[in-house]
This record gives structure tokens, sequence and C-alpha cells, in this order.
């Protein structure tokens, strides 16, 4: 058996410390997806090969990682990472390199702003989900909201994004304060939404603090309508929230990816490979990388069957458009962000996740600014 | 004028007075004991010169500048050096770092200087070098240089901290009981180096001991305290004729000096 | 309405929150307080002792839910059982952690110590998530609800019966410790070897079984307070020692580091402080600054004690006599 | 069991790379007092701790009662009837007078017997029983001794070993000690004292042996030494 | 004490007399001092040449030969091979980078933890008001506030900028230090962990009312720095510039330690009192202790910020200071050298050996050799790995890797020749 020419995609996720179970499960996605494929690279004579990495949410890993991969010349694409402030430092390393750079997750504008030819991500950004939210609110005839955030780039990132669409909606925001994540005692800000009287609370964070927040207003009988970002889209929200999960809604860039045909076969073979349920960013994961070997195959196709530059692949993955995946279809424009990314709102009638779509709304028009 | 004055010193500790309204004076060049039982305030004294109590009445006069509110650093700096009765010296630094220390204050070199380590301040070092070489020979400690202080036995860490305190050109040395954990032999060599030092480093000496052949030996007075209060003063005759000093601190001589110089082999010499 | 009006009201509400939090502070400093006023050393790696005892306690009250006992049994006796259960583990390992990693740097130089238990903390983290991940296929648990009634104790004052709970038995634990430290030989022994183990040991004190002792207790308390801790607010993770440790730590300090009163009192008012911090600096700021700033003001509070009273709130200046 | 109490043989001890002990071979019978004179550096303080196992000799070993002792932790040591009062007193500073002496008392089970010893210490030093709440720390030098003292013997030792108990302490409560270091003795405590005082010490010690750079050099009675040329012109001033 | 013709090395021999085991072990290490930079430059790529090259500088610097030599080795290698290998593998430039970075870091903090004796828990903090000051106005942050100006400043200002924040942080740091320097022992420690999240989170949060920080979204993109026009922003650039950097510092906190000022610290930390009495002004001391540390702090923030091109809070948290303590208490409290391989270790064991490792077994895992379930996943569990060796470190090598060796600095300084012992005080006789 002759050695075939070698393709590597890294994963770059937080594999370790308080984040690695968001980072685990992108990875998780990634590799069920590559080895699918496997074969079908074996078959064009390249051997595929994952190699994932972990960034460890910190900005300075990630950098060094960056340096590392880009360095490897095995490797042509990376597909992460999980932190946006991890992502930008990083992403200005495999600029360097012309390493393409596929983001399953981060969602802060500065990603793609910055208009690096390597950088592409297949979620929405803050800018379109957090208004997205404003305006599913506001059709609910909410007309008034308190806004948490988890003082990270992300959760900031989104809730400021609500706050400004839900004020130009005539909305009224009674309240607006930063959580520290990590915690697990938020009275002090519950009793403060019990004492401003808001119809709604909008969080902008992840699930482990937003489960805990449903949970806790619940407990002190504080009813209001709780909607938060894509962050909480985890089956944890229900095991940490429990009953009080009902009547909750988060946004996603994700449906319920078991509800297709398609989705059911991705959880089952991902139950039998990794022992336990897909959250939503392993589909983002799955179709991130998807959407990364489908650019390099046009790109060996482009080159006549042999090895492409890393070059050729960043240009192929950029050309992506109408990429029909699990979770989210994928078409670039020209500074990486997916125009057909759908913002579905999703709202939990029972604890039982995944929860229903309620409503799915399109990017696109909030991508034309 | 005397060099040191103090006038109505008090110091109390919660109910208890540990120097009750103190006058004590000393000149330039003398060397003065204080002596009492213990717990009487001799350390007390000390400290409170020192700047480390706070005065809670009276006044310390040094060379005409009052000492009753300084801190150490500025005790210090009108020349006024101490050891301790519990030996104090920087464990972890050599012999030599010990006494260059000491010589901080009379250094010049800037940090700028020192940065850059100009000449100038590579002659001062070199001077400080030479100056700590001088003062360890002088103590006994010749060759010691390079040991770390905590590595000294105890006789010896007693001289090293003399020998720090001498490193600020003490116009005052205060000795708390210098002969503590010295032989008779020992005692009498510290007696003939406490003599010598006044007169090579010209300086004063006030001193705390418990050691009477010494004290007797080179004071040129001696103060009592007793209970925190002064209960006698004089010159060394006078102290030993003292009754009141005799009942609360000397007690009776005792009738020791039966020695009579018998037979040198008595021993068994082992080795 | 006036926003500060309408937040005067919820202060019944604020206060017991407040408590709440800050007995777990208290109980959480104390492990740090003993171990420093003997040792003299920050044990980094508490954090996690308290965190392995929430596991431990949350996993036994998951065992008996799984064999079905749970909805049968008292809620209050089940708390005790599976407190102390983890008291038991916390304990077991806060003496391994001193023997293992401690002990043998004893003599070292005084940071040393500190260093190893960071690396003690690293290696506690990552192994209760490997032993959860390996069980449960992810590394977080959850806690059975064991309470559920809610009591009015004044207006506007409506308290999660565990809440009660929480802060009784935290107090009990206080009264037992300072009784034990007070009255007891070992508890003089303790500061005995705190002051000089040399010393101590000429005196007839096993000073490794002293240490070890101190460990015990220290960690069991932390243990306890996971329990409690994972009870009341029904979520945790390996890595929710590191801030709570980190602010009992600091509440520890609060109080005057090596002493007991204080720790208990440093955790208290922090609590109560990050509470109301959260709550009023919005209204008292005009928005300019929020609940974020919260740790900001307690750490504020924290030093400006600190220069007023160097020793902490009940710590005494121990003056030098040379 | 024979009448020797405490034998050191061909004792080595170390610190580091400094070789403090070299060959240490002496023995204190029961009921002796047993002086121990040398200068500074000597070794004296060195073989008090090897004897304490505050250090562990590396080579030689230390008999007491019949049994190697060299190996047995410092705090069983204690329990075996030895006590130490170290040289510097090493007082706990923050614990006050009673707190000390009760700490001397550790391995003393019996509540009586602990009432009675206190009453022994506190009619030794009257100044310890009316200081007896304040810290330790911030006693006077010859306090702390007392204390120190007092304290070694709470623990009610058969063998008490002293490092340089008059120091520090003024002219008539030297006199005291020495008067109790006899009385103590009398009562059945055997004695071994390091002294700079040697005059005093020899006089009330039956036998003393003299140390020079880690090594024993010279032995003898009380009052032989006292006599010995050597002695008086390197010790007795 | 028998004087060995060649210069005792530190530490490299303890022995007396040079015996032949001593001459093969010089000959090992002659060889590896040659051989290993050989093969680095013959195989730029090759991670496990680069860590050989590491261990040769070790080599090179416990070598028993004249102090000349070894600088003249040290010069060689630092200066002309690694960035040589630096402008092919940006890697080893980058971690070779970061060592130097933290070298520097280690080198203020020891300052004040291992000089001065004072426990500072939250040195990150002068670290990030350093890469604050260059990234606000090296990017378009500063338009926000500041009336003047035109923003971001090009690269040139970097230099300048190094200085500055330098300044900024000192005062910063004293600033701090004044009110909070009576404080003792483990009260300064959580004093400065206090401050140090406060400051964290003034960054995180001073994005309202007016946007200084840009808060949790960090700032992005920070101007490298330029000479003229030339862009420094490759891996060996920023090698070249620390590698400067670090050794300026390290000369000047050697002349500083060799100096009235480092023995005033040093006697600060071993008993305050004392030190005094002996006229040691105790506060000014600790200030410039303080300020010099944090100042340098801020220096290497710049050099972070821009290296980086984005700073946010999270680089800075109470973990960031937490492992540079590890690396001056591993490396040696106290030991300027020591402290500096401890920064070398902990990040060649951090970027280099622990990546390298779970890569392995990842690629291992991955070809079907090794079957690892998802729980046991090797990059799991590199923090898990560096725990353990950190409690092993401090098991077996209490005193750091090159503990603290007290010399009379001031004679070899002066270059006079050692005394010989006049056989007055014996001691050194060994038996
Ligand atoms: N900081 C303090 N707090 C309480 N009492 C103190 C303090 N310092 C000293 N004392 C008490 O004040 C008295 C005087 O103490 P001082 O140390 O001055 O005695 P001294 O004359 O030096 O005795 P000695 O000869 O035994 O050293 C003692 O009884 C001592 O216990
Ligand atoms: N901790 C130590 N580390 C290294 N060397 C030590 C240590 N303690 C003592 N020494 C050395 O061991 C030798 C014996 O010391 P020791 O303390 O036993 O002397 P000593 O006879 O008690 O003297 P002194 O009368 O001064 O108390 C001395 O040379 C001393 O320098
Ligand atoms: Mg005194
Ligand atoms: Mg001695």
């Amino acid at each position: 058996q002759t050695a075939l020419p070698v393709i590597k995609i890294a994963s770059v996720t937080p594999l370790s410390g308080s984040q690695a179970a968001m980072g685990e499960t992108i990875k998780d996605g990634i590799e069920l997806a590559l080895n699918e494929r496997v074969e079908e690279f074996k078959a064009l004579g390249f051997d595929l090969q994952f190699a994932p990495q972990d960034d460890q949410a910190d900005p300075k890993v990630g950098v060094s990682i960056a340096q590392r991969l880009i360095e490897d010349k095995d490797i042509l694409a990376i597909v992460g990472h999980w932190n946006s402030g991890v992502a930008i430092p990083s992403s200005e390393v495999y600029n360097q390199g012309n390493l393409a750079m596929v983001s399953p997750a981060n969602t802060a504008v500065a990603v793609t702003d910055r208009a690096l030819p390597v950088v592409n991500r297949i979620c929405a950004r803050d800018d379109a989900q957090g208004p997205a939210g404003a305006d599913y609110l506001f059709s609910l005839g909410l007309t008034s909201v308190f806004i948490l955030q988890d003082k990270t780039a992300y959760g900031q990132g989104v809730a400021d994004e609500f706050q400004k669409r839900y004020i130009a909606l005539g909305g009224q925001v009674l309240g607006y304060e930063g959580i520290t994540a990590g915690e697990a005692d938020y009275s002090a800000v519950e009793e403060m939404i019990r004492a401003s009287g808001a119809q709604a609370v909008y969080f902008g964070g992840i699930y482990p603090e937003g489960a805990l927040l449903i949970k806790q207003l619940k407990e002190k009988g504080i009813e209001v309508t709780f909607l938060g970002p894509d962050g909480m889209d985890s089956a944890e929200l229900v095991n940490i929230a429990g009953e009080a999960v009902v009547g909750t809604y988060y946004t996603s860039t994700a449906a319920d990816v078991s509800g297709t045909e398609k989705g059911a076969a991705f959880a089952a073979a991902f139950k039998a490979r990794f022992g336990h349920n897909p959250e939503g960013y392993a589909a983002y994961g799955y179709d991130a990388l998807n959407v990364t070997l489908d650019a390099i195959k046009r790109a060996i196709d482009a080159n006549g069957g042999a090895l492409p530059t890393r070059e050729q692949v960043v240009t192929a993955v950029r050309a992506t458009s109408g990429y029909e995946g699990l979770a989210t279809n994928v078409t670039f424009n020209e500074i990486g962000d997916n125009t057909e990314a759908t913002v579905y709102v999703l709202g939990f009638s029972e604890a039982a996740y995944p929860p229903a779509v309620i409503k799915a709304i399109p990017v696109a028009e909030y991508l034309k600014k | 004028m005397a060099l040191l004055e103090v006038k109505g010193l008090t110091k109390t500790f919660g109910g208890l007075t540990a120097i009750n309204s103190v006058d004590f004076s000393m000149e330039e060049h003398q060397i003065v004991s204080v002596i009492g039982p213990n717990g009487a305030g001799k350390t007390t004294f000390f400290n409170m010169i020192s700047g480390y109590y706070p005065v809670d009445s009276g006044t310390i006069t040094f060379d005409g500048h009052s000492l009753t509110k300084l801190t150490p650093e500025k005790v210090a700096a009108y020349r006024i050096a101490r050891t301790f009765q519990n030996i104090r010296l920087f464990q972890n630094m050599l012999v030599a770092e010990n006494i260059l220390v000491g010589f901080y204050m009379n250094l010049k070199a800037g940090i700028g200087d020192i940065i850059l380590r100009l000449p100038r301040m590579r002659a001062e070092e070199r001077a400080a070098y030479d100056k700590v070489m001088e003062l360890l020979s002088y103590v006994g400690l010749a060759g010691k240089e390079g040991e770390l202080a905590k590595n000294l036995s105890y006789g010896q860490q007693r001289r090293l901290e003399i020998a720090r305190a001498l490193a600020i050109a003490p116009k005052l040395l205060m000795l708390d009981e210098p002969a503590a954990g010295l032989n008779p032999r020992e005692t009498e060599e510290m007696k003939q180096f406490i003599l010598r030092l006044r007169d090579d480093m010209n300086t004063t000496i006030l001193l705390i001991e418990h050691d009477m052949k010494l004290v007797m030996g080179l004071s040129d007075r001696i103060t009592v305290l007793n209970y925190g209060e002064k209960i006698a003063e004089g010159t060394p005759e006078e102290i030993r004729g003292n009754e009141q000093v005799v009942r609360a601190y000397l007690g009776v001589e005792e009738a020791d000096d039966e020695e009579d110089g018998g037979d040198a082999a008595a021993g068994e010499v082992l080795a | 309405m006036n926003q500060l009006q309408v937040l005067v009201k919820i202060i019944p509400q604020l206060l017991s929150d407040g408590l709440a939090l800050g007995f777990v502070y208290a109980i959480v400093a104390l492990g740090y307080t003993m171990v420093y006023g003997i040792l003299e050393f920050i044990n980094f790696a508490h954090s996690e002792l308290f965190m392995f005892g929430a596991f431990v306690g949350t996993e036994v009250l998951l065992l008996l839910k799984s064999a079905g006992i749970l909805a049968d049994m008292s809620p209050t006796v089940a708390l005790l059982l599976s407190m102390l259960v983890a008291m038991i583990f916390s304990g077991a390992l806060g003496v391994t952690v001193d023997r293992v990693a401690y002990r043998p740097v004893r003599s070292a130089p005084k940071l040393v110590p500190f260093i190893s238990a960071i690396g003690v903390s690293f290696i506690l983290q990552d192994l209760v998530r490997m032993v959860e991940e390996a069980k449960n296929g992810k590394f977080y648990l959850n806690a059975p609800t064991l309470f559920t009634n809610r009591i009015t104790l004044a207006p506007n004052m409506v308290v999660p019966e565990k809440t009660l709970y929480i802060v009784g038995l935290c107090l009990l634990m206080m009264v037992a410790l300072t009784l034990f430290v007070s009255k007891n030989k070992w508890g003089k022994a303790m500061r005995a070897v705190a002051q000089d183990r040399e010393t101590a040991r000429l005196m007839g004190i096993n000073v490794d079984k002293v240490i070890a002792l101190t460990f015990l207790i220290g960690a069991a308390l932390g243990g306890a307070a996971g329990t409690l801790f994972s009870v009341q607010y029904g979520s945790i993770s390996p890595y929710s020692g590191f801030v709570l440790g980190m602010k009992a730590f600091t509440a520890a300090v609060f109080g005057g580091i090596g002493k007991i009163p204080g720790a208990m009192l440093g955790g208290i008012l922090l609590g109560l402080i990050e509470v109301f911090g959260a709550s009023f600096l919005g209204a008292l700021t005009g928005g300019v600054f929020g609940s974020e700033y919260k740790d900001v003001l307690a750490f504020a509070i924290l030093i400006l004690i600190l220069i007023f009273k160097p020793s902490g709130l009940l710590g005494k200046p121990v003056g030098e006599k040379v | 069991m024979s009448d020797v109490m405490l034998a050191l043989e061909n004792v080595n001890t170390f610190y580091g790379k400094i070789h403090a002990l070299r060959d240490i071979t002496f023995e204190v019978k029961r009921g002796e007092i047993v002086t121990l004179i040398g200068s500074n550096g000597a070794g004296k303080s060195t073989t008090l701790r090897t004897i304490s196992s505050q250090l562990t000799p590396a080579g030689g070993r230390v008999v007491y009662q019949g049994g190697v002792i060299s190996k047995t932790p410092a705090h069983e040591v204690v329990g075996l009837g030895i006590a130490h009062v170290p040289e510097g007193r090493k007082i706990f500073p923050a614990l006050t007078v009673e707190e000390n002496l009760q700490m001397g008392a550790f391995r003393i089970r019996d509540a009586r017997r602990n009432a009675e010893n206190f009453e022994r210490v506190y009619a030794l030093f009257p100044r310890l029983k009316e200081r007896y709440r304040q810290r330790g720390g911030t006693l006077s030098g010859g306090e702390q001794q007392m204390l120190a003292i007092g304290r070694a013997l709470m623990s009610m030792p058969k063998l008490l070993l002293m490092d340089e108990p008059s120091m520090g302490l003024a002219p008539m409560l030297v006199e005291l000690i020495f008067q109790s270091i006899v009385q103590l003795n009398r009562d059945g405590i055997t004695i071994l004292l390091v002294e700079q005082n040697a005059k005093k010490a020899l006089k009330v010690s039956h036998r003393g042996y003299v140390l020079q750079t880690g090594a024993i050099t010279l032995t003898g009675t009380g009052r032989e030494l006292l006599r010995n040329d050597t002695v008086r012109e390197a010790y007795l001033g | 004490m028998a004087q060995h013709p060649l210069r005792p090395g530190p530490a490299a021999f303890d022995g007396k007399t040079f015996a032949v085991k001593d001459w093969i072990v010089l000959g090992l290490m002659a060889v590896v001092i040659l051989a290993a930079p050989l093969w680095l430059m013959a195989d730029k790529g090759n991670s496990v040449a680069f860590i050989a090259f590491l261990a040769s500088l070790l080599c090179v610097y416990r070598l028993r030969v004249p102090a000349w030599l070894r600088l003249l080795l040290a010069v060689v290698d630092l200066a002309v091979v690694m960035p040589l290998v630096g402008a092919s593998s940006g890697t080893f430039a980058h971690v070779a980078t970061v060592i130097c970075m933290y070298g520097v870091l280690a080198l203020g903090l020891n300052i004040v933890v291992g000089f001065t004796g004072l426990l500072n828990l939250g040195y990150a903090a002068f670290y990030a008001v350093g890469a604050y000051t260059y990234a606000i106005f090296a990017s378009t942050q500063a338009r926000n506030f500041m009336p003047f100006g035109v923003y971001p400043l090009s690269g040139n200002w970097f230099w300048l900028f190094l200085l500055l924040a330098m300044l900024v942080s000192g005062f910063v740091g004293f600033l701090l230090g004044l009110p909070v320097l009576r404080l003792k022992g483990d009260y300064l420690a959580v004093v400065t962990l206090g401050f140090a999240e406060i400051i964290r989170l003034l960054f995180n949060n001073l994005s309202k009312p007016v946007n200084i920080t840009n808060g949790p979204m960090g700032i992005t993109p920070i101007q490298p720095p330029m000479i003229f026009s030339l862009r420094l922003d490759k891996p060996v650039h920023y090698y070249v510039i620390v590698l400067a950097l670090l050794l300026l510092t390290f000369v000047v906190v050697r002349n500083l330690q060799n100096s009235r000022i480092g023995r005033a610290w040093v006697a600060i930390r071993e008993d305050e009192l004392v030190a005094r009495t002996m006229g040691v002004p105790v506060v000014r001391m600790k200030l410039l202790a303080f300020s010099i540390a944090a100042g340098l702090a801020g220096m290497m923030g710049v050099v972070f910020a821009a290296m980086q091109s984005y700073v946010d809070p999270t680089s800075f948290t109470f973990m960031e200071s937490i492992v540079i303590l590890c690396m001056v208490i591993l490396g040696g409290t106290g030991s300027m050298t020591g402290v500096i391989i401890g920064a070398l270790a902990v990040i060649v064991l951090q970027l280099q050996i622990l990546k390298d490792a779970s890569s392995y077994l990842t690629s291992l895992t991955t070809a079907g050799i090794l079957n690892l379930p998802s729980w046991l996943n090797p990059a799991k569990y590199e923090r898990l790995i560096f725990g353990l060796i950190l409690v092993l470190m401090c098991i077996f090598r209490p005193n750091g890797l090159i503990p603290e060796k007290r010399v009379l600095q001031i004679k070899e300084k002066l270059g006079l020749k050692p005394k010989a012992d006049a056989g007055g005080n014996a001691a050194s006789k060994e038996g």
C-alpha cells in the first residue's frame, strides 16, 4: 500500500476548561462528518485525516495553535473556533498562512467584518440573530423587556444588537445588566427583574447560566417570557432548568435537526459513535466540515485531481454556494458570511429537547444593511 | 550638651507600665549600661529610642534633634544603631551582604548609576566591599563573608549583628545583651572588644547586660531600672554599693572565689 | 415610579438571598482560613475539594433517586445523608491531598506549597471531569429537586425552604467548629503548630497528625458546602469551584485570615455586598455602573477595609516585640 | 535496666554538608546532672537537638533507657520522658503564657497531675503566674526563658535537656535557676545541661564533657574539670 | 577550597576536583551544544530538534568554561541560529518569542516576589494596562473618545509606546503600592488579586458610557511594529524584538540586584523591621520594586497587543497571573536565570511538548492504532498533565530548577580574586 497524499483538516475548539462541553460537541460533529467521507477521499486518491486541537478558550493558545497549523503542510483548512475572542487573533495568523477557516459558531460581527479572505462562517451574525429575536418578541406583543448579558464577546454582542432593534421597534427596555459567567447565584438581577415589572427577559449568553436563570426565576415566582440566542441551544438547558423551561424561547440558526430524515440519521450515527446525543452545535460542526470538504473537492477537480494549494482551497471555500446541509444551507457572500442562514425561533411546550420550531426568519434581510 | 537626653519617658501595655517616667542622659564617647531584673523595661527602653514603639509620654532628644515621634528609618538616619536581644539577622543573606545592607545610607549611587553601572558606582561598591572585609576581620569573622548568616553558630551570629550595626557608622550604638550565650572567656573578649570599639570607631555605647563582670568592667555609668522605674544611677562602684540595687537585682554576692587552682591534670584527656 | 423606590421593596428578599450566598461563602472560607491559619499557605485546591464534595453529594442524591427511594424519603434526611457522605469523601480527599502533595513540600520555601496546590487543583478538576464523562458521557451534574416549599417570612420576603436549611446547617457547622477549636486541646495544638512547627514537635505534638486533622475538617466542611450549593443552585460542574473559591478566599481575608469567626463574617458580608451591589449599583449611579460592577464594588470594599484595618475585620495586628 | 539513662555512641550529625558532630560518644547516668561545655559553634546545641530527634544522626546511635531513639520522631521522644528547653527559648508567640504551658503538657492526660504541675511551675516562677494571660511573644527575654523552662517541666520529664537556661537572666534569677536545677535533680530528674556559665554549671554537675569543633576532647567530674587548666583557660575566663 | 583551573560554573559540579566523570559529562554537554543547533538548522521543522536545541542552551549555561566562551555560544544560538530557524519556522519563532516575553514578565515579578518577598497575585493587571495602552491608540478605538489625533497610529509609534506603556504601568503600580504596601504577606496578595480583578472588569465594562476599551468584544486590528514603512509582523521579527528586550531587562535587573537597592530588597524580604533599623527606606524600596515590575509588564503588554493584533480582557485573568507566578517559583524564586528557565519550561511544556504529545496520540487514534474513548481524548488532559508536572516539580525540585544561590556578587563584579582562606576558621575541611 503506497502512501496517499495526506489532507488534514484541523478542528480548533476548547476541549478543556469550563467551556469544553461546547467545544467538544462541535469537535464531535466535525469528526463524524470527516469519518463519513474518508472513503470518498480515498477514492479520489487522498488520505483524509483529522487533527483536533484544544484552544482552551484562550486567545494566546489559539494564536499558538494557529501558528503550528499554518506550518503543517498537510493541513488544508481548519474548522473552528468557539470563542470569537479566540477566532479573531487566530484568523490573522491563518490569513498569513493562507489557510481557509470555516467557523461553525463565531457570531461576533468583527469575525467577518475584517474581510479576511480566509475567514468564513456558516452561522448567523449577532446582528442577524439579535434583531430576529427582537422582532419575534415584539410580535408576541411583549413591549417591555429586561436585558441580561454575560459580559462576554458573544453575549454582549448579541444582546446589544437585540436592544438596538427592540428600541427601534418601539419596545421599552426596563433594565440592562451584566452577570458574571461561572457563578451560580443570580438572585440580585432576578429580583431586579421582578421589581422592574418587565414582561420579558432577553438573555445574551449561553445555556449554563441561561438555564440557571430560567430555573431560579421560576423558583422565585417571577413570571416573565424568557428568550435567548443560540447559546441556549443544548439539551442541558432542559436538564438543568427542568420543568421551568416550558414557555421559554431561543433563537438559533439550526432547526430541530432530528426532525428531518438526514438529521435523524445524523443523530443516530452520532449517538452510536460518541455515546450521547448531539447538541445544536454538533450539527454546525458537521455542516462546516462538509462545506470545507466540498470546497476542497472542487479545488481538487479544478486542479486536475491533484492536491490543491491552500490558495485554491481558500478561493473554493469562499465560492461555496447552494450547499444544503443538516442544520443550515450555505452560500458565502464576499466577506464570508452565510447569506442562506435562517434564524429559527424555537419554543418549549414541554420539558424536552429539542423544542419545536415556531418561526423561520431568513437572515438575508438583516445582512444587507 | 548630653548626646542622648530622655525626659519623663513612659510606656504602658494594657495595664502594665513597662517604662515609668524615666529620665536619662548620656554624654558622647561614654559607655553607659542599663541593668535591672528581667522584665524591668530595659529592652522596651531601647525599642522606644529606636522608634519601634510610639512614645506614650515624655521626650527623647539626640544630638539636639527630637526622636520622640520618629520611625525606625529616621532614627537610623541620625546614626543610631542597635542589636537585638533575640538575634535578628538577614538569615538567607550572606554574611557580607548583611553588612552591606548596613551601608545602605552611606552609598550614594542613584538608580541611574546603578542601572548603567557607572564607574562611580563601581568605585563605591569596591570601597564598600573593602570596608566589609575590614569590619569582618575586626569582629573576628574574617573568611566567613561567603557563608549564609543562618549557618553561623549563635556566638558568631552575635558578632555579625554587631558588625552590621557598625556598618551604619553609628554615633550611638545600642547593644542588647551582647554577651548572652558567650562563655566567660568570650565575654572577656567581648568586653575588650567593646572598649576598643568606642575608641576605634569613635562612638558612644549604650548597653543592656546581665553579666555583671562585663557591666562593672566597662561602664562609665550605670542606670538601674526596676518595674519600669529608674531606681539608681551612678558609677559602677556606687551601684555595687547601692543597697536597693543589691536587693532588687544583684543579690548577695556569692562567696564563689574559693577555687584553689588545683592540679591541672584532673580531667581525663580524650583527644 | 422611581427606580430606587422599586428596589427598596425587594430589600427583604435580597437579604435572604444574600445570606444564603454568604453562608456558602462562609463555610468554604472556613476551609481556607483553617489551612492558612496553620500552614500559612493558600490552599488553592480547596475550591476543588468543595467541587468534589458537591459531586459526591449530588451523586448520592441521584443514586437515591434512581433507586426510587428519594421520593419516599424525607428531604431533610436525604440532604443530611448526602452531606454526610460528601463530607466523608471530601475529608478523605483533603487528607490524601495533604499527604501526597503538601507534606513532601512542607519544608520547602514558602510559596512552593501554593504552586503544588495549583497543580492539585488542575488535576482534580480534570479527574472529576474524566470520571463523570466516563460515567455519564457529560461532565456536569444536575441535582434533583429536594425542597419545593416556599415560606413567607415577611411581606416581600418569600424564601424557598432549602435556603432556610442552608442557613441553618451552615450556622450549626460554624458553631460546632468554633467550639472544637477553642475548647479542645487539638485546637490549641493547631495554633501552636501554626506558629512554630519545630517547637511544637518538642512539645510532643504530632505535627503531621494535627495538619491532617486540619485538612480533614476543612475539606469535610468544603464537601458539605458543596452539597448545599448544588442543592441550592441546582447544577454543578468540575469548574464551578474556581470562581466560588476565589470569592471565598477573599472573604476569609476580608474577615482576617486565620480567624474562624473572621471567615464567617467575611463570607456573609461578601454575599450581602454582592447581592445588594448587583441590585443597587445601577440605580445609585444613574445607570452608569450596573450589576456587572458588583465584583468591582466587592473588591474595592475589600481593599479599602484592608487599608484601614490591615489585618482584616477581626484580625488583630500582631505587634512585633524584639 | 542499667543505670545509664542516655548514651550517644559514635554519633555523627550533619547540616547539609557541614559535619557538626564527629563521632560523639558519651553517657548520662540516671540521676546525674551532666554539663556540656564548649565555645561558640562547638556543637553543643546540635548534640541536644540530635538527642531530642530534631536532627537525625547520619552515623552512630542515640540510646535512651536501653532503646535506640535516633530514628524515633521528635514528638514521640517527648512521650518517652525527654524534654528539651531549646536554645533561643522558642516560645509560641501568639499563645498566652498559660497556653504555652498547656502545650508543654500536651501528652499528659491526667488533669489532676496537670494542675499540680501548673502549681509547681508557678511556684518556681511567680512572674509567670502574674502574667498568665499575656501573649508569650510580648514577654521580656528573661520572662520567656522562665516560660521555656516551665513549659519543659510541664511534660514531667525523666530526662531534661537544657540549652543555656541561664542566658538572659538577671543575676539573682541565675542563682535561682541553678538552685532549681539541683532541686529538680533531687526530685529525680536527670539533667543534661549546656551552659556558657561553665563555672556555675560545673559546680552543680556530677560530670561534664568538653566539646570542641564537634568532637569531645575532655571529660571528668565537675570538680575535675573546674580545675583543669585547659578548661580554665578556654572557658572559665 | 581547591580552585579549578576552569571557571567554577554555577552549580555544575560540586566536586572539588575535576574527575574523569566530569570530563565525560563535559564531553557530552559539548556534543549536545554543538550538535543540537546543527540538527535544528538542518531540519527546521522538527520539534524534537527544537527541544534539543533548548536543552543545549541549558548546557551552555551550565558549562564550566570561561564566561566569554559561554557568552559567545549563547549569542550564536540565540542571535544567529534561532532567527535563521525562526525565519522558516514560524512556530518555533513564536514559541521562542513567547518564552522571551514570559521571561521578561517572570523577571519583573521576581523583583517583587523573589527579591522583595511580596506576594503579588495580580501581576497580569499591569500587563493588561500596557497592552490596552498600545491597543487603544494603535487601532481605531481611540477615535471614540480622543478629540484630536489620527487613529490608528502607525506602527512606528510602537517603539515609543514600549517606553510609554512602561511608564503608565509603572505609575499604576506605584499608585496601587501607595496605600497597600503596608499590608503584610498574604493580605497584600489578596489586595493585588482584587486590584487585578478590578482592572480586568473595568476593561471588560468600559464600553459604556464612553467606549474606551470596547468591552468584551476586545480591540482589533492593532498595528504591528514598523520601522519606517517596513512592517514587522512575522514571528521572527517579534522574536528579535523580544529577545533584545529580554537581554536589556536582564542586564538592568541584574545591575539593580547587585546594588544597594537589590540588597535592600532582599533585606526587606528577610526582616523588614531590621531593614528599617539599618536605615533602608522600606516604603520607597517596595514602591520601586512594585513600579519596576509593573513597568516591565506594561512594556511586554505592548508587544503582546501588537503580536496578537487583538486584545480582550480574557487574556488577563487571574490564571494569567498565576501562570507567571508558577514560572517564578518553579524556576527558582529569587534566581534570575532560574525564573527565565521557569518561563521556558512552562511555555515549552504548554505550547510544545503537551501539544506535540497530544497530537501524536490523536494521530495514533485516527490511524486506528490506539482506541481511546472520547473521555480519554488526550487533548483534554493537557491541563491535568500540566498540574501533575507542577506537583512533581514542587516535590522534587522544591527550590526551583535553578535555586537562588547567594554568591558574593560584589566580589565577582569587582573582579576580585577569591581570598584564599587563611585557614583561620576551619569549616571547609571535608570529612
Ligand atoms: N508589646 C508588649 N505587650 C505587652 N507587654 C509587653 C510588651 N513588651 C514588653 N512587655 C512587658 O513589659 C515588661 C518590660 O519588658 P522588657 O522586654 O523591656 O524587659 P527587659 O528589661 O528587657 O527584661 P529582660 O532582661 O528579661 O530582657 C515585661 O514585663 C514585658 O512582659
Ligand atoms: N541550621 C544550620 N545549618 C548549617 N550549619 C549549622 C546550623 N546550625 C548550626 N550549624 C553549624 O554547626 C556548628 C555547631 O553549631 P551549634 O549550634 O551546635 O553550636 P553551639 O555549640 O551550640 O554554639 P553556641 O554556643 O554558639 O550556641 C556551627 O559551626 C554552626 O555554624
Ligand atoms: Mg530585654
Ligand atoms: Mg548553642
